[in-house]
């Protein structure tokens, strides 16, 4: 005590009690301040702690169950805790990926909230040392009836594309479901995946004392700034209130020229540590750098750039602008850092050093304005267990619980037409998927299949982004389960082995007991599915407060798989190849749940959210994916699509699709006319009887279940190959020449569809549900 | 009668062309521009001739769709007065 | 042979361009901006992207880089030039060829493969191409839509400057067919010269089946035939270097040379 | 002293933007309007108190690089002098 009684204190207005519960703390974590501090925190200094102790900085009401999630793994370079995962795809290159919400600024203004949750996902990837190759996106809206939900998902949609397209990053893959709960609570994730040299993941490190701290990128200005309710305190002005912007406009140009600048510095080597700004700003990538090596700061904010005078070091310290990134380097190194940000163009200043003392320390011109331990902002947040209830879980859904007269075919194309299953290409179209030229799959498909050409690799990875809200709504836990069962089964059916996830948990408010129920079982479910799966977790993101006082969203956690292909161009395709080929089943599809629970047809029929979402046996799904990419690797499959949304109808329409999808390049409208594609194919196939009815075995959604092409002369291998895998396997048909989409149950027809006209329906309704003005 | 909305963003909001521009005359040798901003105009023919429903019309068409006020700041002429020059809307 | 790829601060499809040029056995130097000379370069390809962001206008700012003066001296000494995407709105920018590009029809960036017929293939950059060729490219821009008012655009036909026009599956033509809205289609547009041609779809983007199409190798064969015819027509005109300077200045690659 | 220089597409050349926006005003109910066309707006800081000079310098501004005299018209404004109206440029 007596030793920090003996140092200066920090010029600046006191923070009292009041002022940091107008800051969001509560009592105790401002008491956990002072007794951090033996004094009084300044105003400054209480809004460094606030944003930094705050939920989406410290994760306080979710870490105690994230620690729960498996993160090691035989493929993991690295886990959870630095701005993004890792793993290793051989040949000494690392993965690096992960997934990241920017959902509340994508309501306020869709376009630029959408397009800086761009920026920022990219930038955790740079920060890695890592070149970004692919940008997938997840996305909740309200249902497009709506307006205000059509100008929502054409803002999001032209944000990602505005940004990823002009960063020269193609964006292949992503989902889309819409849902009354998100009316008021879009949601908006995105996934970005890049590559490293293994041996050189950059972290966000101050080692060396004495080291230059460089500020680089867009000047800074009041974006962002949190705690506006502080303003009643006489040291914040009105005006400068109303300066405060309430979105921020993305400059996908200044980042673009950022992140060239910086992997030419790290590509030679010049930097100690780097780290981006993203939120809480300056005070976040100041204090965790110096915690990170155990060492102190210090800056001095009147060197920072600003693109509007009158900021004060509060605003500075807490300002989010975006494009902005800190590095350290070494003495000698300092001029060749600089001469590359002179060469791209870029504002880069010398703001600061390393400390031996721990403490960051904050100069305005000279005068200390904070000083506070650096590991006590980064490390030292609170961190609670906060109480909750999990609901029961409710029991399945039996065919007769919910009777439909409406013919098969009828229900078809109501399924194809639903925005939930119908084509997304009005969305894709409007992203550049091919920039770089490594794109072997695009959006589409079941998975996106990038090649590592640029690491001098023929090896490709497959990535892909699940997570059916009505599931978890149902049950938290087994939709978190089904989340990474589809995310990594999509990426098998490539034929890819997934190695790892990333997640966006997006939630209610966690002060309520009922929605950290929802949170604490989809963390419980995601973390065993990943241990039978083998596919740790390497990172990934909360998001609370997804709520407004009427309702709260369908809890939703989003999963992104990643998976390692060693061949680029040996990759299975979704869609039918060639007609004469044998269609097979595989997968668990003669379980006695149908998977009615949660499906899409159900929700189209019957309105309503009951019964249990599909059952899933890991253990099944297992080998289930073992089986894929073996059967990949040996070349014994021509097509892979997995049974997911609007279930096995629906995927084998949509593998008939597929195989136009592939070929259908010349038309100038996503809802033109589908007359006379080529490449059209068809398919006859019988399946059983199910229990539960017609519809059930048509439309249910019963999990881990593969719709598997193979020409004739793979038959015999491809059945022993389940066989030796243990995953039950049945030939139902074969793929057609004509466009002709024919299904018998039991021997009885049940549908008979001219596969032009479901394509129709399907690939034109989002365009035309977007045109519905 | 001919009405037009100026919509500019907001002064404390990044405007990226606008740097990119300014940037673009420094190197091309012009050294008095202190800054630059881009802002859009649009020109609309309206059928009344009522300077009075004119402007309401502009006005509200500025709120509902041309101008975006989070970010965004609009501006009102009237042009068949010949003066061309307006008051502002909401600043 | 030596192809320069110029690349501007928002470039970033240079390694593309890079990478197609190396598949048909060219050379390339990757040519900063700011450079002043393009000196060792037999052609150049002004790379696609979004150099300064599109700000102002797509392909506005980047005419102003230190380098592009030595661009036009190439253009004029009948040296060939590619611009693709962000390189034909430059391009054109820049009055090198002729009209402007607009915002796509649609109001939307779009991403597919397109195809279009190759009208002319005595062009360093189609030579390798049969007339009435469906090449199927992919592209991804916002502002493709091709404009000139009525005289241009009769001179532009009048002079046989059309190097290829969207098209269906069978070469048929139409709106339906037409990805951006392109004035008569025009998918690419060389100077009357022949040695600038522009297009907004990326032939660097389709070069193997693997990935889609193969068909935009056939522009890049074309570059390199055109190049080695150039360059053995020179050797055998003169062998002294003084005059092979003089050679040089003359177009490459028409069809009369191959 | 401030400056403004209104960019216009020119008459003859088809403004996708402006048609959408008066469609999209349409289906708000707008009836009256007869046309609608985008333009841009680029507010100009300069050092000089000179309107002369400053003229001048917009006027090779807009010249060199703000208007595409392909497709484009532009409008010279000075604003110092608190008139906001000004003369026009070539076009
Ligand atoms: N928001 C989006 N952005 C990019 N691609 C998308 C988006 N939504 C869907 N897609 C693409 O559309 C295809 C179908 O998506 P989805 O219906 O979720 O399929 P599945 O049920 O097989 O996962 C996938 O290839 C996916 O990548
Ligand atoms: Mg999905």
């Amino acid at each position: 005590m007596s030793e920090v009684a003996a140092r200066a204190v920090p010029q600046g207005e006191i923070a009292d009690e009041p002022i940091a519960i107008e800051h969001g703390m509560t009592a105790e974590e401002y008491a956990s301040v002072c007794e951090i501090l033996g004094r009084q925190p300044t105003v400054t200094e209480i809004g460094m702690y606030s944003v930094m102790w705050s939920e989406h900085c410290s994760y306080k009401s979710s870490r105690v169950h994230l620690k729960t999630l498996p993160v090691e793994g035989e493929a993991v370079l690295q886990g959870p805790g630095e701005n993004a995962g890792a793993v290793d795809l051989g040949d000494g290159i690392a993965g690096v990926f992960k997934v990241e919400s920017h959902n509340h600024p994508s309501y306020i203004e869709p376009y630029q909230g959408a397009a800086t949750g761009v920026g920022g996902i990219l930038r955790d990837i740079i920060t890695m040392g890592a070149r970004p190759l692919a940008l997938l996106d997840s996305l909740r809206f309200g249902e497009l009836d709506s307006g205000k939900n059509r100008h929502l998902l054409d803002g999001v949609v032209g944000g990602i594309a505005g940004y990823g397209n002009c960063m020269g990053i193609p964006t292949v893959g992503g989902e889309i479901c819409f849902d009354p709960s998100y009316d008021k609570n879009p949601l908006v994730n995105a996934m970005c995946f890049g590559i490293a040299p293994a041996d050189r993941i950059v972290k966000a490190l101050a080692d060396g004392i004495g080291n230059p701290v460089i500020y680089v990128g867009a000047k800074t200005g009041r974006d962002g700034i949190y705690g506006v309710s502080l303003l009643a305190s006489a040291t914040f002005d009105a005006e400068a209130a109303e300066k405060r912007p309430a979105v921020q406009v993305g400059d996908p140009f200044t980042e673009k020229v950022l992140m060239e600048a910086c992997l030419e510095i790290i590509e030679k080597n010049l930097q100690v540590g780097m780290q981006d700004f993203g939120g809480a700003g300056l005070t976040c990538a100041t204090s965790e750098m110096a915690s990170n090596s155990g060492n102190g700061m210090e800056i001095d904010v009147a060197l920072v750039p600003r693109r509007e005078t009158g900021l004060s070091p509060y605003e500075v310290m807490l300002s989010e602008s975006q494009e902005r990134m800190m590095l350290v380097t070494t003495p000698e190194k300092i001029s060749e850092v600089m001469e590359i940000f002179e060469k791209w163009d870029l504002d880069a200043v010398v703001i600061g050093k390393v400390t031996d003392d721990g403490l960051l320390r904050v100069l305005d011109d000279g005068v200390m304005v904070a000083e506070v331990p650096a590991h006590s902002l980064a490390e030292e947040g609170p961190c609670y267990s906060r109480p909750y209830t999990i609901a029961d879980t409710p029991a399945p859904l039996n065919g007769a619980d919910v009777p439909c007269e409406v013919a098969p075919a009828e229900v078809l194309q109501t399924l194809l037409r639903d925005p939930n299953i119908a084509s997304k290409r009005w969305v894709f179209q409007q992203y550049d998927q091919t920039v770089r030229y490594n794109t072997v799959q695009r959006a589409g498909g079941e998975a996106a299949v990038i090649w590592l050409k640029e690491a001098g690799s023929d090896a490709a990875v497959a990535m892909s982004l699940d997570g059916n809200p009505w599931y978890s709504g149902l049950d938290a836990r087994r939709g978190a389960q089904l989340a990474v069962a589809e995310a990594c089964r999509n990426v098998a059916c490539t034929g890819a082995r997934p190695l790892g996830i990333t997640n966006c948990l997006n939630f209610g408010s966690p002060e309520i007991e009922e929605r950290m129920g929802q949170f604490a079982a989809a963390v419980e479910g995601m973390g065993e599915a990943c241990r039978v799966l083998g596919v740790p977790v390497t990172g990934g993101n909360v998001s609370f407060y997804n709520e407004t006082v009427e309702t709260p969203i369908l809890p939703t956690p989003v999963v992104g798989a990643v998976g390692k292909l060693d061949r680029y161009d040996a990759s299975v395709r979704s869609g039918f190849a060639a007609a004469g080929n044998t269609v097979w089943m595989v997968g668990a599809f003669a379980t006695s749940d149908a998977g009615l629970g949660g499906s899409a047809y159900v929700r189209n029929f019957h309105d309503r959210q009951i019964g249990a979402p599909p059952e899933l046996d890991l253990e099944l799904e297992a080998r289930l994916q073992n089986f894929l990419v073996a059967a990949a690797a040996e070349g014994l499959m021509a097509s892979a699509k997995d049974c997911s949304d609007g279930g096995f109808a629906v995927a084998l329409a949509e593998a008939c699709f597929a195989a136009a999808d592939a070929a259908r390049t010349d038309s100038a409208q996503a809802s033109a006319p589908a007359s006379s594609l080529p490449g059209m194919l068809g398919a006859n196939v019988e399946i059983p009887a199910c229990e539960h009815g017609v519809h059930a075995a048509l439309f249910g959604e019963a999990a881990s279940r593969v719709l598997v092409s193979a020409r004739g002369e793979h038959a015999t291998a491809l059945a022993a190959l389940a066989v030796r895998h243990d995953v039950p396997i049945a030939a139902i048909g074969e793929v057609t020449a004509a466009a002709q989409l024919t299904v018998d149950v039991a021997g009885e027809t049940v549908l008979g569809e001219d596969v032009q006209e479901l394509y129709a329906t399907w690939s034109g309704a989002l365009a035309h549900a977007m045109e519905n003005d | 009668m001919r009405g037009q909305v100026v919509v500019r963003l907001k002064q404390e909001v990044l405007d990226p062309q606008g740097v990119t521009i300014a940037k673009a005359l420094d190197n091309l040798g012009y050294e008095g521009v202190g800054s630059l901003r881009q802002g859009k105009v649009f020109d609309v023919e309206l059928a009344t001739s009522d300077p009075a429903v004119a402007r309401t019309a502009l006005e509200s068409m500025a709120k509902d769709l041309l101008a975006n006020p989070v970010i965004e700041d609009y501006e009102i002429h009237l042009l068949e007065d010949g003066s061309g020059n307006g008051e502002e809307g909401n600043g | 042979m030596r192809v320069g790829v110029v690349y501007y601060p928002g470039s970033n499809c240079e390694q593309d361009a890079v990478h197609a040029c190396h598949m048909v056995g060219l050379d390339t130097e990757l040519v900063w901006h700011k450079r002043e000379s393009v000196d060792g370069c037999d052609a150049i390809i002004l790379a696609g992207g979004f150099s300064y962001g599109d700000h102002l206008r797509c392909g506005a700012l980047a005419q102003f880089s230190p380098v592009m003066k030595q661009v036009e001296r190439f253009a004029a000494d009948g040296h060939p030039i590619l611009g693709i995407c962000n390189g034909f709105q430059i391009l054109v920018e820049m009055g090198l060829l002729p009209g402007a590009l607009l915002a796509n029809d649609g109001l939307k960036f779009r991403c597919q493969d397109t195809r279009m017929m190759v009208e002319r293939t005595d062009s360093p950059f189609t030579n390798a191409c049969a007339e009435g060729q469906i090449l199927c490219l992919n592209m991804a821009h916002y502002a493709g839509n091709y404009f000139a008012d009525e005289a241009t655009l009769a001179d532009i036909e009048a002079n046989a400057q059309v190097v290829m026009r969207f098209c269906g599956p069978n070469g048929e033509r139409g709106a339906e067919h037409n990805p951006n809205g392109s004035i008569n289609d025009i998918a690419a547009l060389r100077n009357p010269a022949g040695n600038v041609l522009g297009l907004m779809p990326h032939p660097e983007r389709t070069l193997t089946s693997e990935l889609g199409s193969a068909d935009g190798l056939l522009m890049f064969e074309s570059l390199r035939d055109a190049l080695t015819a150039s360059a053995s027509a020179e050797v055998a005109a003169s062998p002294e270097p003084a005059e092979a300077e003089a050679v040089e200045a003359e177009p490459v690659g028409t069809s009369a040379d191959v």
